[in-house]
């Protein structure tokens, strides 16, 4: 067969061969894990945070090509933001960098945006005083 | 880069005297079967001979009990819904196994929103249908058993000539879904009793675009396609003469090198299950082990801690062709119900791949295909989370368990919340 | 002996281009659309190429409004059952023409068996659709129309657009069977406002085994073979791969060709009738005038005093391949519905004879035809009671009625004991 | 196409394709002309007595292969035979001379055996003293 055909597009199948952060994060300020009850995928990313910014995350991914994709897209896109901006962060970002994801595999995007958002959440619940500037957005306590 | 299909329960190539069987009936004799002249009658002709490749495969008495469909898929929706409704003033009922293909599973759904009942009935862990729990299953009011001959899935050989006595004996007929055994088994629908038995040559070596339904001549069954009177009435619609002719030519070569395919898939079966379990920790094999009780083309692994997908296309990268039947392949994001079925793990389930070999195969394709695998299961385990929790005792192996940790099931229930299906 | 195909409406010939995009479909590109890897990704791009070949022709929209079945008949069967199962709650009634094929017809009988109601609504004696029949029938239950754009057996193209505006003001959605004209008349959709589509590219140089339906995106249907999710979940079963590029294929040259072939056969269509009314005495044409109320490529006639089955079987002697409405080449010896529908005259039903035109007919095979038949005609008659009976006065000709005599109908019946059907 | 391939076997095709005693006979001894209501086919056999004996026949048939077939075997086999044995005259004798038909044809050698018969009872009407003879006979009155 000379031409690779893939069942993701280009940009989905580079991630997925070769994720970005994969790993965990030494000494994180955040760890999030959630899980899809749709199909059983886990995803788990950690962050470091740095003057209020995001200065690195890692993610470990149990599920499909498109889910380790998603994560690992997510933690390359969230890099460098302040938390506020984090916490607004939504799936469709990733979505969309990625190029598009199958409909069936949307909830893959989803659950990285989950995972970010526990991971803010567990870096919010660790400081305390970090979480009283968060308070202003609802999406911490949702 | 090394190419190994193991895939071939999914389809095969044809072979190319099928190919050169049918190749005339595309541009030259391309009449329509219901045609009486020349065009008409030299096509009639070449089905005639096609039914008699069928019925000889299966060991049918004549071949006006050979009727075509257009894949196994249309062949199980025949049986069942042509004998429910053909049956209706018996009873409404029906008996499955619960491991049948969805081709049989949903018919059956469908029926029950018609009023029907069905009782599905259980199997082993290894995918063995329980005999005692089927025999308890017919009541006067059921009109059709059926019970496949392979899995699709994890390959179980059903004891078919038990299940074959206890429908004689409860005077029930008896369909049986050979998809996943003909050309690899034998088959003899005398033996069995069957009423009906169906296939389809693409999983032998033949084209796609035909499927078989033996009926023994005392079964009742109509039509479920509507329209001309082809095929004695129970098929409508303009038969595909060139996969009918190809398909034959591939029956009979099938029962040529039945024994002669077996001899080579068999050692590379065991040569690979065998690879796999001494280069992969945490695997596990589905189903019966290799042997008597499986079919000789079929693993069904389960590899512990990764999921399915990222597998199959990490092997397609490595020019290895697998399935799955994990959630995350199925377009419906369930597991493969047969995997339920056997009451396999969530876990295990999720993880899950499925290797079938064919006749090109070799022993140095198993080789690399060992090799490749272990670096995919190792690569794949190295991102994943549940791995790592493993490793820090926080859940437990399931195919190896220490004794430390929570289970995965529960662990994944714990993070999305709800537990999985 | 020369041959002459006048049968393009049973099947036609894979056009070698076709054939060629077909081949490696087989034994290289075998691969099962379901599969996520290399052989099936492959194969999946292949479908969608060939989905959008087909909705070009007719001018759908996008390509995932394109389903594909295994023929004609089961296209019809899933529109119509489809469609029913699908919208129970709306109402039980269905209305189509009384000249539909029997795949129409005969899904209508099954489901009128589960309680449906169906109107069928009467056509002119050249077999157009009565429109004002047509509304009337519609019923605030009814949650379909089927109405086919060209008549299989006679020829006559229906007054689409205004079945479809009578569709879209009573809000029903139409089905039109196109079968008999795809690839022989421009076909659109969005035009009609059509619901759904079908046609089967075996009847315009594709090869058998794959159907096609088109269906908007607003209409609402189930699937009728139930199984896996291929096909958007509307038609479980492994694809027909190599059918399906091929359909692609002859779809895309059918668009291309179109008004090529048709500006080849229209001609010999005229010649053809206009030398069989000059050569064979008392001979009829069923159906509109070769015109824009025939498609271009069908002839049925009518030759009295004579039945079908001898004049098919003596022209197939010589050389000339032709089909037959009548009883005596029906398997179930009734003659075709319509042929009865239209309010054909009994006797000439049983004189009944089609011919269908393709593109490779030429001016001398119409020639040969014509001076053959008129050899067959009368080398018939002589051996025909009938033709004794008229020349003698007894019964009269139906097509020129000379006052003398009674009818064959009454001659028949007197004969027989009972009247013919 | 090389090989020719037919509907009927050879034998119904040969005597379809060239039927014999074919025509109809001038001073009939009987006439008989019958239809098949579920076809539409209509068969006319006229016969030829002399000394008790079926001297000639003929056959005009309006129907398909199978029919003409039948009425031009059936011509065949009763020449020369009494009128008795003539009215045991079973279409299965059709059948077999003709190597078999199709089971959806099986009507058409029916028809030529109730054609034949309606000859018979023609003949028998317009000869009461022959009908004195044949009345030991229970077909004809059926
Ligand atoms: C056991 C079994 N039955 C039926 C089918 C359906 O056959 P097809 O894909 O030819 O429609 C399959 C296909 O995988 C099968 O494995
Ligand atoms: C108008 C029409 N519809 C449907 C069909 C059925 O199509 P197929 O023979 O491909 O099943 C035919 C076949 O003759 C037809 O002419």
């Amino acid at each position: 067969m000379s031409e690779t055909y893939t069942l993701y597009n280009s940009t989905v199948m580079e991630h997925f061969m070769n994720p970005r952060n994969m790993g965990d994060l030494k000494d994180a300020d955040g760890v999030g894990e959630v899980g899809a009850a749709a199909c059983g995928d886990i995803m788990k990313i950690s962050i470091k945070i740095k003057d209020g910014r995001i200065e690195d995350a890692r993610f470990k991914t149990f599920g499909c090509g498109s889910a380790i994709a998603s994560s690992s897209m997510a933690t390359e896109l969230i890099k460098g933001r302040t938390i506020d901006e984090a916490m607004s962060f939504s799936n469709q970002e990733v979505v969309d960098a990625l190029g598009g994801l199958p409909p069936v595999k949307i909830h893959c995007s989803v659950l990285a945006e989950e995972a970010l958002k526990a991971a803010l959440e567990d870096y919010v619940k660790r400081n305390p005083s970090a979480a009283a500037k968060a308070a202003t957005t609802d999406s911490v306590a949702a | 880069m090394r190419q190994v299909f193991l895939d071939h329960q999914s389809s095969t190539p044809v072979l190319p005297e099928v190919f050169d069987a049918m190749r005339p009936y595309f541009t030259e004799y391309f009449g329509n079967a219901s045609s009486l002249h020349q065009h008409g009658l030299r096509v009639r002709d070449a089905l005639k001979r096609a039914r008699q490749q069928m019925a000889a495969l299966i060991g049918a008495e004549s071949e006006e009990e050979i009727y075509f469909t257009s894949d196994g898929t249309e062949s199980s929706n025949l049986a069942i819904k042509g004998a429910a409704y053909a049956n209706e003033r018996k009873g409404k009922h029906l008996v499955i196994s619960a491991t049948e293909h969805p081709s049989v599973m949903n018919s059956l759904e469908f029926l029950e929103k018609q009023g029907w009942t069905c009782t599905r009935v259980g199997v082993t862990p290894q995918g063995m249908i329980r005999l005692d729990e089927l025999e308890a299953a017919i009541t006067p009011q059921t009109v059709l058993v059926a019970v496949h001959h392979v899995n699709h899935d994890i390959g179980t050989i059903q004891p078919m000539r038990e299940v074959g006595q206890i429908c004689a004996t409860k005077n029930v007929p008896l369909y049986v879904d050979c998809e996943a055994s003909a050309g690899w088994l034998p088959i003899d629908v005398k033996e069995w009793g069957a009423a009906m038995v169906s296939f389809s040559p693409h999983r032998f070596y033949g084209p796609k675009g035909v499927g078989v339904l033996y009926r023994n001549r005392k079964a009742r069954i109509v039509s479920v396609i509507h329209g001309g009177v082809q095929e004695g009435g129970r098929r409508a619609g303009t038969e595909n003469i060139p996969a009918i002719v190809g398909g034959g030519v591939a029956a009979e070569i099938a029962q040529e090198r039945l024994s002669q395919r077996v001899t080579h898939v068999a050692p590379l079966q065991k040569r690979l299950w065998e690879g796999l379990k001494l280069n992969v920790p945490y695997i596990q094999l589905n189903g019966p082990e290799p042997g008597p009780d499986r079919v000789a083309t079929n693993l069904n692994l389960s590899t512990e801690f990764i999921e399915g997908e990222g597998q199959l296309l990490l092997c397609d990268m490595n020019g290895i062709a697998v399935a799955s039947g994990s959630s995350c392949v199925s377009k419906s994001l369930k597991i493969s119900h047969v995997l339920g079925a056997i009451g396999l793990d969530h876990a295990l389930a999720q993880g899950n791949i499925i290797m079938t070999l064919g006749e090109a195969n070799t022993e140095a394709d198993i080789d690399y295909v060992v090799e490749t695998f272990a670096k995919i299961a190792s690569k794949l385990r190295g991102m994943s989370p549940m791995w790592d929790e493993f490793e820090h005792g926080v859940i437990d192996s399931v195919i190896a368990p220490t004794g430390r940790g929570k289970s995965f099931s529960q662990h994944a229930a714990e993070v999305s919340g709800k537990p999985a299906h």
